[in-house]
């Protein structure tokens, strides 16, 4: 693999820039893998990448129907925090928090990963409590956080309305310092240059149509490109996972439903942490180019469009103006959609499945670019293994039939 | 932003006026108490997610407050037939059979009073 | 006579009454109307407001016989006496909204249930929980295309027509009783929200309040 | 501010300009002169103003380019005072109007003389597309360091500091026929349309509609092109089914044919919105249409050629050189060489040349152009090189000379020495892209179409596209296809158009484009002069290049690798070129590089426009109980539940100090327990329930039982989801024997409502019962309190006798002379009387008890107070004491479940889960801190061992905390692992300022536990 450095720059700037290397390569495929993983978006990648760095497991083939990090990743709003409420859900974020950290340098690549804080406001007494209760429980599961007042807000962001006249007044907020953004794109493109180096074979235009078990294990895949076997099947397909899992003959506890997001014309500097409200229900951060960067919650409906319904922008630019309304003048440039899979308990499902050696990582919902790391390194450890990583455990897809749900709406309330 | 025909108000409304509720034709077991715990957790939680045909439960809430039945396509978004509760949909994945007359108005494009 | 509890909340008229629109008035103001107005709006306060559940056939007879007004054929439907004082909104397939002057609706309630007897449905007064507004002249119809979001053409919303739908970020009833006359029925709770909305978006009308 | 410039490129006569008034204006603190009819962008070419903006990343000087929505180049500030700025207007879609004040987004001291300008020449060598994802990377500590100084460079313009003085609003709009864009195509379609008495819209984003008619050189029935346009939008004016909507643009394309259009209508008059007669218009308006059948007459957009400095000023695109001169009246240069692959450039180079300016040469790269066009230039005596291209264009601030030099363009290569002509202007045209943005909002995918160069849209049904839209450029054919586009629509909505004539239109005859976007150089991509392909965010067919030899080989990702495409004009001049180059460096031809995906919007739309009305006093509705008056008067602090304010408590000002919460939440529990009190509690949801099978569907949708509750009765009820999850309780009674009045918390009224429905709609329309709510038609008065009964005897005809008016029941009567519903049910723990009366007679009563009731201590009070009282007697709040994952049993209200009820009520069988029976759930108890100074706070974690490493094991959490002034100590309510099981056992509660509470495991029942008060 090439290294990347400043120095490295400078040399092929030299030599106008003719020698830079494919950052991945386009291998035809193998008749036979070791691990298959459906998906080749961020946790696929991810996936894939920490199999062959951390579990030796270097025959690995990433089957993505589309172009690589193609879809959500592409689609979110980068925001990357891990103040989640419950014990489980929290380990499971904060274990990608600490991959994070050190993710450019790991990978070679810069994904740009920002720790400029993340508030989320509170806005009636009852989300004052629910903001204490999950800041008290991240101090105990060694998560940052503190609680602000709206002074302490306001000082954070002097452009945004804490007064008291606003509709819903903000009477405070939780603060994690280190969570902040990421470079969406370059997430996936860092994962899938490390995982290719280590001889991962990424196959982009390769759709799966269907699965080959035999007697209750799975041995295989059929693709557009011919079978490909392997023992281990691990499906990271997002929105997608439910067509996947019909196609083993099982249901997941899944919903794929529209997720907007939209940006403004970039501006000059202005905000620099990443500010989150359920209760108005929209949330902003402004990104190195100078948009705004903005999202709200999901469509109610199933959708595999790529696309929501317009109201839901309106309520969003609506929060928005009456969190900020010095913004009422700045122009909104695009919008768009991504398709996410939503369980019940708003918790993701990392989970083996009716057949053997077939194993899901679906059901992020609104919160799968943050788990980023953390996913593809607890997916690999279960894969590599063939039984599930302590942190991914309590994620199993039949904790619904037991009841033994992760409810974190509270934190997932507004998408992110 | 999706133009649906109620078909107890007889006429397209603005999705605003709806609600989505889901996946439509869950039954609730009739003896909840001779449900294994697996048989109660897909009741409540499990459901299709098919990407094409959907046949889905909204409510008119802004409205009639009826609830009723969509089959809609989830990835064009179109609207295949609306129809009441305790009918069947005459579109499914697997048949597209003839939609019945009133859904036969809800397809037409350009529908004016 | 059904077994259901009926209650006259009404009382002598010397004790004092406010209508949902009450505080509105003393928080916001009422602007005259002018000649410049090209919309005013009045409430008509204090009326009679039942809602009517049931089987149509069962409740067609009943209003005919009691009210001397039949339900409206078709959805959507509005009905009203000749002096348009009472008048009868179909809301769903087993629901319709009847209106009559203020006093009259725990008579016409006890009248209907007379008559209903043992039938299935359900009479429920809702006059202290929501209140009426006229829009009348030029700019009514775009005054409301910037507040519903139904349409309301002419060629689509004619006379003789009602609408349960969107107002803004609540919902009301829309009514044209006249060719001249659009009616609101909003809930007491957000009389104040509808109130201040129509007065700002009818601010470039010169919307004034009749009282 | 310096002397006005003159006119400098103004031409003599022509254009749709108001010469007889003179405008002034201001840019970049200079003065200058425009007319009536002028964008910013021809004013600042009429005045000779090269440079408008530094580019974003290499901070090259850049001029203006086009004439409409795709100019990528003239951002600028707007607005000359702080509330009034608006960031990254278009200059090109700018109406002037006196005393506009503009400025440059980007230049650093200023525009002229760019210091940033250097670091661009220097470093751009070193800033490839994706520099940054292979760079800054060590050390680790220093990126957010890095970052700081990358973010100084980012944004266009800037927000404003003050908050916006104008407003806008919607307008909900429903036609058959929604026709987007009013040049050729759509007023060819409106007017059909229009004759069937279909309700047809016309949005045009332009000042005036007409599109390219208003600069055409051709004439309609032997008269020059605006007069058809002005006779056309005449006509139409006249008709009542038409509405016709200038400077309004169709931005987004939604499901089902819901298209929002933005309508700019202040903007061309001044900075902030008129005063017309002393009232506020609006500055902009969303038309939200719903249209029957919609009609994409959005026309094309020209490309330009991709040649080495083809960003340096004075490089135009042909199509606005033209609109320049023939709309405008300016000339924006002198001598002129023109590049183009097709023959409508030449049209450029005959305008220039009517115009009195010269001409150097036309550079055609097809071998043997032979068009009509091509023949006027000939008969003119213009220059014509063919098979040739300008491969660079020199100069600094402005072009100086263009090289031109003879290509081939299979090859891919220069293929002659190259001349150098001097000029100050290059038109360049490489032929029309459809603008197909709209359609592609739809989901459709477009079509690549050879033979014009471009993709067409593909059409969802209902969706017509005609004229250039749809790849159609010759006049005569657009003006067809767009009346069989508006007959079409208007028809399939039920109306039938009569048969529209069209005027004569002079066939030309056209020779086909040759397919040139990157013109080649003498050096290969990577090694010549930056070429650009878009130009605002300054990426390079260099980097294009890049991308694909990196792997980047979906137009998917090399516009995100390059970002090219994520400007402010959405790529609208440089994606295609870049699919082409990009399809070229891969071998590939276009289509299977992909198609390239717009989104919305078409072009970018303020947020207060799409926010409307809903903002400040109207974001959100408020929601006022009858007694809300009385509370402001009162100096009520409210807390929002739901949309309602309620009363949070009734601060008093004692001494001349106003009460803080906790000594008025003092003072009001204390005149609650010791005298008596009063909440307004209308805000409790109220839900009427009529039919032979209410008491059934109470006894499926509650944990508890209802067989037996007799009239006159009340009962609390639990409900459950089929989760088995508490989500609402509340007391519901029963008026008459079919007859119950149900009670929900304030903020699940709605949502209740609702739930009944679902289960009576789909599930059980076999039971007989009706739901109606019934909120807002009563008002609810609770006194409560020891002196509760003596206060209430005074005006009531109801017998109050604790034997005949039993705790639970509910009497009818007169309360005030009004009638009333009096409840006595309990949420404090005292003898309580909830007086429920129509609202509209609620104030009177209200009153009316204050004035009897200042004797016994009458107190108002608020939630907060409400809150203590019932914490004190361990009644739970749904949504505090729960979130979801809470059932009865976690509760310990199991007195509340009727497990042997014959129908498997909502939420029975999930309590047997293997999880739900689970034995150290979390469960409800209270929590009695060892110092009763302390008051826990609310979201406090539980832990058994506090000395525990850190992970450390949480059992639960405080959910309700007070101070009682009853107990005069602090105590709490907590759910706690086992809890029920650990009466009396200690827990700890670590706090962030590194203190540990200690607490002991309660009864969550702390004040009368036998319920004696509230029997009385």
């Amino acid at each position: 693999m090439q290294r990347y450095s400043g120095f490295g720059l400078v040399k092929h700037a030299l030599s106008h820039h003719e020698n830079w290397q494919r950052q991945w390569r386009n291998p035809t495929p193998k008749k036979q893998y070791d691990v298959i993983i459906v998906g080749g978006g961020g946790h696929g990648l991810a996936t894939a990448y920490y199999l062959a760095k951390e579990f030796g497991v270097t025959n690995v083939a990433v089957i993505e129907k589309g172009w690589l990090g193609g879809g959500n990743t592409a689609r979110n709003t980068t925001i990357v925090r891990s103040n989640y409420l419950w014990d489980e859900a929290a380990a499971l974020y904060e274990h990608a928090m600490k991959l994070w950290e050190g993710l450019s340098q790991d990978l070679n690549y810069n994904v740009m990963f920002s720790q400029r804080g993340v508030l989320n406001l509170g806005h009636t007494l009852q989300d004052m409590r629910d903001i204490q209760r999950r800041v008290n429980a991240n101090r105990l599961n060694g998560i940052d956080g503190e609680v602000l007042d709206a002074k302490g807000v306001q000082e954070l962001v002097p452009i945004m309305d804490c007064s008291k006249n606003a509709r819903y007044p903000v009477l405070g907020a939780s603060w994690q310092p280190r969570a902040g953004v990421a470079r969406h794109d370059a997430v996936a493109w860092g994962y899938a240059r490390g995982a290719d180096a280590l001889g991962v074979d990424i196959l982009q235009q390769t759709e799966v149509t269907g699965f080959k078990i035999r007697d209750g294990q799975i041995y295989g895949v059929h693709t557009n490109r011919g079978d490909i076997e392997a023992k281990t099947v691990g499906c990271v397909a997002a929105g997608n996972s439910g067509v996947l899992a019909k196609m083993a003959g099982f249901k997941l506890p899944l919903e794929s439903h529209p997720l907007q997001a939209l940006v403004s014309e970039p501006i000059k500097p202005i905000l620099d942490t990443v500010v989150m409200s359920n209760h108005v229900h929209g949330y902003v951060s402004q990104s190195d180019k100078g948009d705004l960067v903005i999202g709200a919650g999901i469509d109610g409906y199933n959708g595999y469009g790529q696309r929501g319904s317009y109201p839901t922008v309106e309520h969003t630019l609506q929060a928005i103006v009456e969190m900020f309304p010095i913004f009422s003048r700045v122009r909104m440039n695009r919008q768009w959609g991504g398709i996410v899979d939503t369980c019940p308990d708003a918790c993701p499902i990392l989970s083996k499945t009716p057949v053997k050696g077939l194993f899901f990582n679906c059901g992020w919902g609104t919160g799968g670019f943050k788990a980023t790391p953390g996913s593809g390194h607890v997916f690999a450890a279960s894969l590599a293994k063939g039984e599930m990583h302590p942190i991914a455990e309590p994620f199993s897809m039949f904790r619904f039939h037991s009841g033994a749900l992760i409810d974190e709406h509270g934190a997932a309330g507004v998408a992110h | 932003m999706f133009y649906i025909y109620c078909p107890y108000c007889g006429e397209h409304r603005e999705e605003e006026e709806f609600h989505p509720k889901g996946q439509a034709h869950i039954e609730r077991p009739k003896d909840p108490e001779a449900c294994s715990d697996e048989a109660w957790g897909d009741y409540l939680f499990f459901r299709d997610n098919p990407r094409g045909v959907h046949h889905e439960l909204w409510v008119h809430a802004v409205g009639c407050r009826k609830f009723f039945n969509v089959t809609r396509h989830t990835v064009t978004y179109e609207i295949l037939e609306t129809y009441k509760m305790g009918e069947q949909p005459s579109i499914t994945a697997d048949a597209q059979g003839q939609p019945r007359e009133a859904v036969a108005a809800s397809r037409q494009e350009g529908v004016r009073a | 006579m059904s077994n259901a509890a009926t209650f006259d909340t009404r009382t002598d008229s010397a004790i004092p009454v406010e209508s949902p629109l009450a505080y509105s008035y003393r928080r916001s103001g009422a602007p005259a109307a002018g000649p410049e107005s090209r919309v005013t709006l009045r409430e008509r306060a204090l009326l009679g407001q039942l809602v009517l559940r049931g089987g149509a056939i069962v409740l067609d007879e009943a209003v005919r016989e009691v009210l001397g007004l039949g339900l409206p054929g078709e959805p959507q439907g509005l009905v009203q006496d000749e002096r348009g004082e009472r008048s009868i909104q179909w809301l769903s397939p087993d629901e319709w909204l009847v209106i009559v002057p203020g006093g009259e609706e725990f008579e016409l309630e006890t009248r209907l249930r007379e008559r209903l007897g043992d039938a299935h449905y359900a009479i429920s007064d809702v006059s202290g929980g929501q209140t009426l507004l006229e829009l009348e002249g030029e700019a009514a119809r775009e005054l409301l295309m910037k507040t519903v979001i139904y349409d309301v053409h002419p060629s689509h919303f004619p006379v003789g027509r009602g609408v349960t739908t969107v107002f803004a970020k609540a919902t009301a009833i829309v009514r044209r009783p006249s060719e001249e006359r659009w009616e609101l029925v909003v809930r007491r709770s957000f009389a104040d929200y509808c109130y201040r909305w129509l007065l700002d978006a009818g601010e470039e009308y010169a919307i004034g309040v009749v009282r | 501010m310096s002397q006005s410039k003159k006119q400098v490129h103004r031409l003599a006569k022509g254009g749709r300009i108001d010469r007889s008034r003179t405008l002034s204006f201001t840019f970049n603190g200079q003065s200058y002169q425009g007319h009536p009819g002028d964008t910013l962008a021809s004013a600042l070419l009429a005045n000779g103003v090269d440079i408008v903006n530094r580019s974003f990343k290499y901070s090259r000087p850049r001029g203006i380019v086009a004439a409409g929505a795709e100019e990528p180049n003239a951002i600028v500030q707007l607005g000359s005072t702080e509330a009034a700025q608006v960031p990254n207007v278009r200059a090109t879609q700018q109406a002037l109007f006196a005393g506009l004040t503009a400025r440059s987004t980007n230049g650093w001291p200023n525009v002229q003389r760019d210091l940033m300008g250097l670091f661009g020449k220097l470093g751009g060598k070193f800033m490839p597309p994706g520099f940054y994802y292979k760079t800054f990377m060590a050390p680790a500590s220093l990126w957010m360091t890095y970052e700081r100084y990358i973010r100084k460079a980012a944004g266009l313009g800037r927000s404003p500091m003050e908050a916006d003085p104008d407003t806008y609003d919607h307008l909900h709009q429903h036609c058959d026929v929604l026709v987007v864009g009013g040049g050729a195509a759509g007023l060819a379609a409106a007017l059909a349309a229009a004759r069937s008495s279909a309700r047809v819209i016309v949005a045009d984003e332009q000042e005036e509609m007409g599109g390219s008619l208003l600069d055409s050189r051709e004439t309609l029935d032997g008269k020059p092109a605006d007069q058809w346009v002005a006779q056309v939008v005449k006509e139409l004016a006249g008709y009542d089914n038409v509405t016709l909507l200038p400077r309004t643009t169709a931005n987004g394309y939604h499901d089902h044919h819901f298209v929002t259009l933005h309508e700019r209508r202040t903007e061309h008059l001044g900075e902030t919105a008129p005063l017309v007669k002393g009232r506020r218009q609006v500055r902009a308006r969303m038309h939200r249409v719903r249209a029957g059948q919609v009609i994409l007459a959005t026309g094309a957009h020209e490309r330009p050629l991709v040649y080495a400095g083809n960003d340096v000023p004075g490089n135009m695109l042909a199509g606005a050189v033209s609109t320049y001169i023939r709309r405008y009246g300016v000339a924006p240069g002198h001598k002129l060489v023109l590049t183009t692959s097709n023959d409508y450039g030449y049209r450029a180079a005959l305008d220039w040349k009517e115009a009195g300016r010269e001409v150097v040469a036309i550079v055609d790269a097809r071998q043997s152009p032979a068009g009509d066009w091509v023949e006027a230039a000939r008969a003119q005596g213009i220059k014509i090189i063919t098979g040739s291209a300008v491969i660079e264009a020199k100069g600094g601030s402005r072009v100086s000379a263009a090289r031109v030099a003879k290509i081939d363009i299979d090859a891919f290569q220069v293929s002659g020495p190259a001349q150098e002509l001097a000029c100050d202007t290059i038109a360049s045209s490489g032929g029309y892209s459809p603008v197909i943005h709209l359609a592609s909002h739809t989901g459709a995918r477009p079509t690549w179409r050879d033979d014009i160069l471009g993709f067409v849209p593909s059409l969802v049904k209902g969706v017509h596209a005609c004229g250039g839209a749809n790849g159609t450029y010759a006049l005569g054919e657009v003006l067809a296809e767009g009346v069989e586009a508006g007959i079409k629509a208007a028809a399939v909505t039920g109306h039938a158009a009569p048969a529209v004539s069209l005027p004569q239109v002079k066939a030309l005859k056209q020779g086909p484009a040759a397919p040139l976007f990157q013109v080649p150089h003498e050096k290969p991509t990577l090694r010549a002069p930056k070429q650009f392909v878009d130009l605002q965010n300054d990426v390079t067919a260099a980097g294009i290049e890049l991308a694909t030899r990196e792997g980047f080989e979906s137009i998917e990702h090399v516009k995100r690798y390059t970002a090219m495409g994520f400007g402010t004009d959405q790529g609208k001049l440089g994606n295609i070129n870049g699919m082409a180059i990009a399809a070229r460096c891969l071998g590939r031809p276009i289509p299977e590089v992909g198609t390239t995906v717009f989104r919305p919007n078409y072009t970018p739309v303020t947020f207060g426009a799409i926010v409307g009305r809903h903002c400040r006093d109207l974001f959100d509705p408020e929601r006022y109980t009858a007694l809300h008056q009385w509370h402001v008067e009162h100096g009520a602090e409210f807390e929002d539940v739901g949309q309602w304010k309620r009363p949070w408590y009734y601060p008093q000002t004692v001494n001349g100090k106003v009460e803080t919460l906790h000594e008025a939440v003092a003072r009001e529990c204390s005149a609650v327990r010791e005298k008596v009190g009063i909440l307004d509690a209308s805000t409790l949801g109220k839900i009427d329930i009529q039919g032979p099978d209410a008491r059934e569907f109470l006894a499926r949708v509650y944990t508890n039982k209802w067989e037996k509750l007799a009239v006159g009765k009340c009962r609390y009820g639990l409900m459950c989801k089929d989760d088995g999850m508490v989500t609402d309780d509340g007391v519901t009674s029963c008026l008459a024997d079919n007859h119950f009045l149900m009670t929900t918390t304030t903020g699940g009224a709605a949502a209740i409502l609702e739930w009944l429905e679902l289960w009576h709609q789909t599930e059980w329309p076999e039971l007989d019962v009706y739901f109606s709510s019934v909120t807002d038609h009563w008002a609810t008065m609770t006194i409560t309190g020891p002196e509760a009964r003596k206060l209430l005897a005074e005006i009531t005809d109801i017998d109050l006798d604790k034997e005949s008016f039993k705790f639970m029941e509910w009497r009818a009567g007169k309360v005030a002379g009004v009638p009333a519903r009096v409840y006595r049910i309990s949420f404090t723990g005292e003898l309580t009387f909830e007086i429920n009366v129509q609202a509209n007679y609620a104030m009177h009563v209200w009153q009316t008890l204050f004035k009897h009731g200042e004797k016994y201590g009458l107190t108002p009070y608020g939630t907060e107070t409400m809150h203590v009282l019932r914490a004190e007697k361990g009644f739970i709040i749904v949504g505090q004491d729960t979130d979801g994952s809470v059932t009865p049993e976690d509760l310990g209200m199991q007195w509340c479940v009727g497990y042997d009820k014959p129908f498997s009520w909502i939420g029975k069988r999930a309590l047997t889960r293997s999880d739900t029976k689970r034995e150290n759930r979390k469960q409800l108890v209270g929590l009695k801190p060892k110092d009763p100074k302390v008051v826990l706070e609310e979201g406090a974690q539980i832990v058994f061992d506090p000395k525990h490493a850190i992970p450390m094991p949480m059992a639960g959490h405080v959910t309700s905390s007070y101070y009682s002034p009853t107990l005069d100590s602090g105590f709490a309510l907590a759910v706690v692992k086992g809890g029920h099981q650990k009466m009396g056992e200690t827990v700890y509660l670590p706090m962030a300022d590194g203190q540990t509470h200690e607490a002991k495991i309660v009864s969550p029942i702390f004040y009368d536990p036998k319920g004696e008060r509230q029997n009385v």
